[in-house]
């Protein structure tokens, strides 16, 4: 017996909320949880990853039928999913990856793909001659995100094709970025050619020095689309920002447990691709959002190993989670 | 008339059990969840962890001091033991190493404070950070996947159907109880923090006492770091950071005076658990974690409150 | 068994950051000896007990016991050995009860050889302290300390110094907190211990006292030894020229000064529990005493009169005209100043200096528009300091520093630099040394002459009667009496009425 | 002989201004960017937003208190001007409206502890975990950007060619510095912190004096919410979280005493810039933010301790 929305408590573990792009998925997923009359019991871990597990077995024992997961550690957040396999709760991880692929199905994206787009971006789009000294701005270590990414710069051979003068982390975090950016941007002075961040908050705040400094010619970019970043993009002042559908993560988790918690089959693996965000397509993106600059950039293709052809976009999503599995 | 009086002397005496209480009586009532074994369970395994690490503030505290490195040594213990079973070494022999590492940390801070003659603060807070930067530098920043299955058991097992963390939790309190109620120890512990000129002209060794009351705070932090690494199954550079403020939160709420001298280990336990009764409360009540925060803060105010009035203190 | 000295401390000398504050001192006791330490405040008396105790570490000379030359690391060393001390600064614990007070660092175990405490044996054990020595009335084992007042502190202080059964024990001014009753029990106390041959080093700056119990009496000034000498062969005068090196009058100056009319005027002066109904005078050039015994709630009526405590009824009436105080503030804009007894709690900032402690009651004075005159400041400071004869290097000097004696001199010079129209002393003259004394005397004197009214609350009984031109006595929070002129002179009278005499 | 002697006393009468110059020696030798004025700019810049808190900070432990809040205050600051300009109003207003809620903030604190008799480390906390809380809620946790350009001088500005939050910087200190070493009410505040109640016996206003030190702090955070969010452009609820640890450090290793009643202003400033030095200098040598941490651990111990021999503390 196939049960009713208003019956399904789904439980959804976030990292941290306090995180802006985080913050988006979390309404995302309370808006999709709203719109599909479910009850959704959003539980913040605040960036510890001993929180989320409690925050889990909390849910757990509130007795929810699903549970989506954003880890806040690979490694660290994994045992959520043996918990929840014990319960015999499904459990959809979201965003980022774990390091326990035993979950029922994953929503997100690949971050080893955004840095390797970012990567890409640098060496062929930014105009930037190879052997140009940059510096890279991380996020926290250990964290999907941070590690992913550095893994795509690798991947693409940025790491060499530049001089990398400096790498060093600001934790997701815009002051912290700002006062590495000044640093660098003396230290450097005319050398440094480009700021490559692994986030945009990040990135906004390197931006923030490079303006401050009157170094309108250092290039910055970074990844997940936050409304500053594109905006700067549109300007002019920001080279890149690659699109992290965080609507379309916490929407699209949010179905894909519904379903579970339905007993219904469920796509396992559902990739939302990046979208690098340029001065090319802003302004598209700007007026028709994700779905107006998906699948035009057959570059961005290439690199990614497990190709889902659009998508990304609202109804190939929502079809995914009725597919059968592979 | 009279009973209404008798009520409102029995709320005074027991200010934070009440509030403790109030708390278990409203959920009782707002959630059928509450009160199942499960979340019981639940409740008491999440606080194993700031529990145990507030035992060891509370110690701390009552002499005078702080302790603000106790999440580092987490962090620590939690990469030595993750690098150790990843080689290999049998989980005891790994946690062993860890508990001198972490001793080592709090014989630095306390070496710091009473004989070199740092204050506290600074003492541990350096600790702190040249403690978290060691546990990344050694694990070079990333996290240790631990499997070994004997090892997990401390985080995740179960004795005589009681999640292990828990009884671990029992034994620190009782053992902190019994050291600070019932010797010597903690007699000096107390009379440190209420008069260190005093306790030292009465022939107490206070640079001894001091420093142990660090090593004992780290000893707890070890704990915290094997349970923690065990119950997320990996070592973590990143673990236990911050935790040194819920422990002393904990300590606070319980009515330890923060100049020392002043406070019991009851009143931290009841400390802790008011906090995670707190937090799981809220959580059942799908409270928006923004909300949390500011609920707790308020409750945290009226709990204090409310045992300053028991206490006859001013207020 | 060494020479006939018990304990003999040669050549001792200290310096404190290039200071020199002993030079050669020396000291022996015999067993069962009562040894009197003389000197003026900061002579370094304390500073050298300190050193045999082991708390301080000697520059030079050397310490022996019992025939063995010991250098004691730490007072828990010196306690092994035999020597204990009561120390001119209370320093109990508040928190901790009095029967853990007692036995800090020598708890009752158990079982022997671990380290659990026997609370019961604890509790028990001081109880017969305190019925031993007649204390139990008042104190239980079990109260917090913090509850005691400081008379019933220094008690214990004293109890516990004893209980260690030592060969020799130090009393650093072990009577400058105790009024009659209790410094009679401690001189019954010192009788015991004589007859157990123990040696008592006593320090004290009240001269009947050295002469009623002394054998010997060694005087050290500016930290170095003048002589030592038998009791019995000094008079006054000899025993204060060797320690202020000059000739001093002795005896209590009279106060000359005109009375005027009543400045100050408390009705029904009510705290619940503590006093109740106190009603008081105090007329212009007049010095008001206060007696009573210990408790009696002297302390009290004039902390709630400044402001401190907080009063549940009664009425102030200064100059004829009715005031409020609410705040120490207020009084002191009144100028009703009150010197406390405490000074460690109530009188002074001890990890401030000198000049700061002067001037912070007095910035209406030192300031204009809250900024501080600052040149004007180290005037009066000094002015001040100096007119108390503190002993000083300078007026930066942390207060922390100070003898005892010297740091009441700064509570002292505090207020008056208030200009006082009420001044209240509360034993104005503990730990203070003679020659100061007499200075405190003659300025209350000078003080009653500018038409100022004073109140002094003392337990010094001759002090009392010396200084006083007319005394209330107070007993369990409420006005026994008052003695006015020739009634004055007489103890029997003043006692009399302290141990529940007729109402007013 | 001699000589070697006076080089050690100066050594010594100069603990951590030693420490400072140590710093920036070397780094000119190793760095050639180090001592250019845009360093220098950047240096100060960068502390001008610890520098300004630790300036509160040190009024509030001088007194024997502390303020966890702090960073919270700044968050507020920043989510109240950032909604305020977005919606179009003047940039005086808006920062004119945060002061008020900031000072409320401050008066929160002190009435807690002055008038209620709350350990300060427990109102402070609450008042930091209500006002995450409270920023939070009001921004809904999403950033406010900011573009109103006469706003944004505050952060990113120049007055007379020197960066403004530098000029605010060093306002701030010279009115801390006035009033606590000038002022009746510095005295006070050394009073109170040293021994409160002689302070009260002796007229000193405390509650009052210990509210003002809060509502001090609090407005010391209300400029570095505003500096910070003209800095980044935006109003951010998560802006200024663990400052308070910062400012508190750079009071500590200033020299001022956690428990109240000894230190000073300028120790305080040698101590802030001696965190930015080390900061700047770490970045500039591109240590390892792991290192970095060890780094930073080791250089507060050894600049404590030359500061404690020098003031011939025990050590
Ligand atoms: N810790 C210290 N640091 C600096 N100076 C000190 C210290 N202790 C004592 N002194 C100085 O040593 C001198 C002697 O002090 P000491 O306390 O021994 O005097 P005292 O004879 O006991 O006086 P009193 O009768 O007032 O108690 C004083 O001038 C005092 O200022
Ligand atoms: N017999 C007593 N024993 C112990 N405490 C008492 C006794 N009587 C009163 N008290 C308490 O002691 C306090 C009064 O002590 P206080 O020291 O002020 O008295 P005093 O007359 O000023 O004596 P002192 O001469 O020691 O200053 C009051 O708080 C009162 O409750
Ligand atoms: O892009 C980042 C996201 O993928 C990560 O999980 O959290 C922080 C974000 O900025
Ligand atoms: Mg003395
Ligand atoms: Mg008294």
């Amino acid at each position: 017996a196939e049960k009713d929305n208003a019956d399904i408590k789904i439980g959804f573990s976030s990292k941290d909320n306090s995180d802006t792009f985080v913050a988006a998925i979390a309404d995302a997923a309370e808006a999709e949880a709203k719109e599909l009359g479910v009850e959704l019991l959003m539980y913040d871990a605040g960036g510890d990853v001993n929180k989320q597990i409690s925050d889990c077995e909390t849910l757990l024992a509130a007795g929810v039928d699903a549970l989506v997961v954003i880890p806040q550690s690979v490694e660290g957040s994994a045992p959520v999913v043996s918990m929840a396999n014990d319960a015999g709760v499904p459990i959809i991880v979201d965003n980022g990856d774990i390091g326990d692929k035993n979950y029922t199905a994953f929503v997100g994206c690949t971050d080893q793909e955004s840095g390797e787009l970012l990567g890409k971006w640098f060496m062929e789009e930014s105009g930037l001659e190879k052997g140009s000294k940059v510096a890279i701005i991380e996020g926290p270590m250990g964290q999907s995100g941070q590690v992913g990414r550095m893994a795509g710069f690798e991947e693409v051979g940025m790491l060499d094709y530049f001089d990398v003068v400096a790498t060093q982390t600001a934790n997701w975090k815009r002051d912290e970025a700002m006062a590495l950016a000044e640093d660098w941007i003396t230290t450097y002075g005319d050398d440094l050619k480009a700021i490559i961040c692994e986030n945009d908050d990040m990135g906004m705040g390197a931006l923030s020095a490079a303006q401050a400094a009157g170094r309108d010619d250092i290039i910055i970019g970074g990844v997940d689309g936050l409304d500053d970043a594109v905006q700067a993009v549109k300007d002019g002042s920001y080279g890149v920002s690659v699109l992290q559908d965080s609507a379309g993560q916490g929407r699209v988790g949010v179905d894909v447990a519904v379903a579970a918690a339905k007993g219904e089959e469920v796509e396992p693996d559902t990739r939302i691709p990046f979208r690098p965000i340029t001065k090319d397509n802003v302004d598209a993106y700007l007026e028709g959002g994700v779905d107006a600059i998906s699948g035009d950039d057959a570059a961005t293709e290439d690199t990614t190993e497990e190709k889902t052809d659009e998508a990304a976009d609202d109804t190939a999503a929502e079809d995914t989670t009725e597919k059968e599995a592979k | 008339m009279t009973q209404k009086k008798d009520i409102g002397k029995i709320l005074r005496q027991f200010g934070l059990v009440f509030v403790a209480l109030f708390i278990i009586a409203f959920m009782s009532i707002k959630s059928d969840v509450f009160l199942t074994s499960q979340n019981i369970i639940n409740i008491l395994r999440q606080i194993s962890i700031n529990g145990i690490l507030a035992v060891g503030m509370t110690f701390v505290i009552l002499t005078g001091g702080i302790d603000l490195s106790v999440g580092s040594v987490v962090a620590i213990t939690g990469v030595i033991v993750g690098s150790l079973l990843q080689s290999g070494t049998n989980w005891f022999l790994a946690s062993l190493a860890a508990l001198v590492i972490s001793a080592i940390c709090g014989v630095f801070n306390g070496w710091l404070i009473s004989y070199v003659g740092f204050q506290p603060f600074i003492a541990t807070l350096s600790t702190m950070t040249i403690g978290r930067g060691f546990a990344q530098v050694y694990s070079n920043g990333k996290p240790y996947t631990i499997s070994d299955l004997s090892f997990k058991v401390i985080g995740q097992g179960y004795f005589l159907g009681i999640p292990v963390p828990i009884i671990l939790l029992v034994i620190f309190c009782i053992i902190g109880l019994v050291i600070l109620t019932m010797t010597t120890f903690g007699r000096y512990v107390f009379a440190i923090g209420g008069n260190m000129n005093a306790a030292k002209l009465s022939g107490v060794r206070t640079q001894r006492v001091q420093l142990m009351v660090y090593v004992m705070s780290s000893i707890c932090a070890w704990m915290v770091g094997l349970i923690l690494a065990a119950r997320i199954s990996s070592g973590q550079p990143t673990a236990g950071e911050s935790y040194e403020m819920d422990a002393i939160a904990a300590t606070a709420i319980g009515g330890t005076s923060m100049s020392g001298g002043i406070g019991s280990l009851s009143g931290t336990i009841i400390g802790f658990v008011i906090l995670g009764l707190l937090q799981n409360s809220m959580n059942l009540m799908n409270i928006n974690s923004f909300w949390q925060q500011i609920v707790k803060g308020l409750l945290i105010i009226i709990a204090v409150f409310l045992d300053m009035r028991t206490k006859g203190k001013k207020a | 068994m060494g020479g006939k000295y018990i304990l003999e401390a040669t050549g001792i000398d200290k310096a404190f950051s290039g200071v020199t504050v002993l030079k050669g001192a020396e000291l022996c006791i015999e067993p069962g000896e009562l040894h009197a330490l003389m000197g003026e405040n900061g002579a370094g008396k304390s500073t050298l007990m300190k050193i045999i105790m082991g708390i301080y570490t000697k520059d030079a000379g050397k310490v022996v016991l019992d025939g063995k030359e010991v250098e004691f690391k730490s007072a828990r060393e010196a306690l092994d050995a035999g020597i204990s001390m009561i120390h001119q600064e209370l320093s109990p614990i508040p928190e901790m009860t009095v029967a853990e007070n007692v036995f800090l660092g020598r708890e009752q175990k158990k079982i022997k050889g671990l380290p659990f405490v026997d609370k019961k044996q604890l509790n028990q054990k001081t109880q017969e302290l305190l019925v031993e020595y007649e204390l139990d009335q008042y104190i239980k084992p079990t109260m917090k300390m913090k509850n005691l007042n400081i008379a019933q502190i220094q008690m214990m202080e004293i109890i516990k110094a004893v209980s260690y059964n030592s060969k020799v024990i130090i009393m650093d001014e072990p009577t400058s907190s105790l009024s009659e009753k209790e410094t009679e029990t401690l001189f019954h106390i010192i009788d015991n211990l004589r007859a157990k041959k123990v040696g008592i080093i006593y320090i004290s700056h009240r001269m009947e006292e050295v002469f009623e119990l002394a054998d010997r009496v060694s005087v050290l000034r500016d930290g170095q030894f003048i002589g030592c000498m038998k009791v019995a062969d000094a008079s006054r005068e000899q025993l204060i020229n060797m320690m202020v090196g000059r000739e001093l009058e002795g005896g209590y100056p009279t106060n000359i000064a005109k009375k005027g009319d009543v400045v100050l005027e408390l009705k029904n002066f009510t705290r619940k529990g503590v006093f109740e109904d106190v009603n008081l005078k105090v007329r212009s050039g007049e010095i008001l005493g206060l007696a009573g015994l210990v408790g009696a709630g002297r302390s009290e009526v004039m902390r709630a009169l400044v402001g401190y405590d907080k009063l549940d009824s009664g009425e102030i009436y200064l100059e004829g005209k009715q005031i409020t105080i609410k705040h120490p503030q207020d009084a002191i804009k009144h100028h009703i100043v009150m010197a406390s007894e405490d000074r460690k709690e109530l009188g002074l900032v001890l990890c401030r200096n000198i000049k700061e402690n002067v001037s912070l009651q007095n910035f209406d004075k030192l300031s204009s528009a809250s900024f501080i005159q600052k040149p004007k400041e180290r005037k009066l400071a000094k002015e001040y300091t100096e007119k108390m004869a503190t002993k000083m290097n300078g007026i930066d000097d942390l207060v922390s520093s100070l003898s005892g004696g010297n740091q009441q001199k700064v509570v002292l010079a505090k207020c008056l630099m208030s200009e006082p129209k009420v001044l209240i002393m509360d034993e104005p003259t503990r730990g203070i040394d003679v020659g100061a004394k007499a200075a405190i005397y003659n300025i209350m004197i000078d003080l009653a002459q500018q038409g100022i009214a004073i109140i002094m609350i003392s337990s010094e009984m001759p002090e009392l009667i010396g200084m006083s031109d007319r005394i209330m006595v107070m007993a369990n929070g409420k006005v026994k009496g008052e003695l006015e002129g020739e009634e004055t002179a007489s103890q029997q009278a003043i006692m009399n009425l302290a141990f529940g005499g007729n109402e007013q």
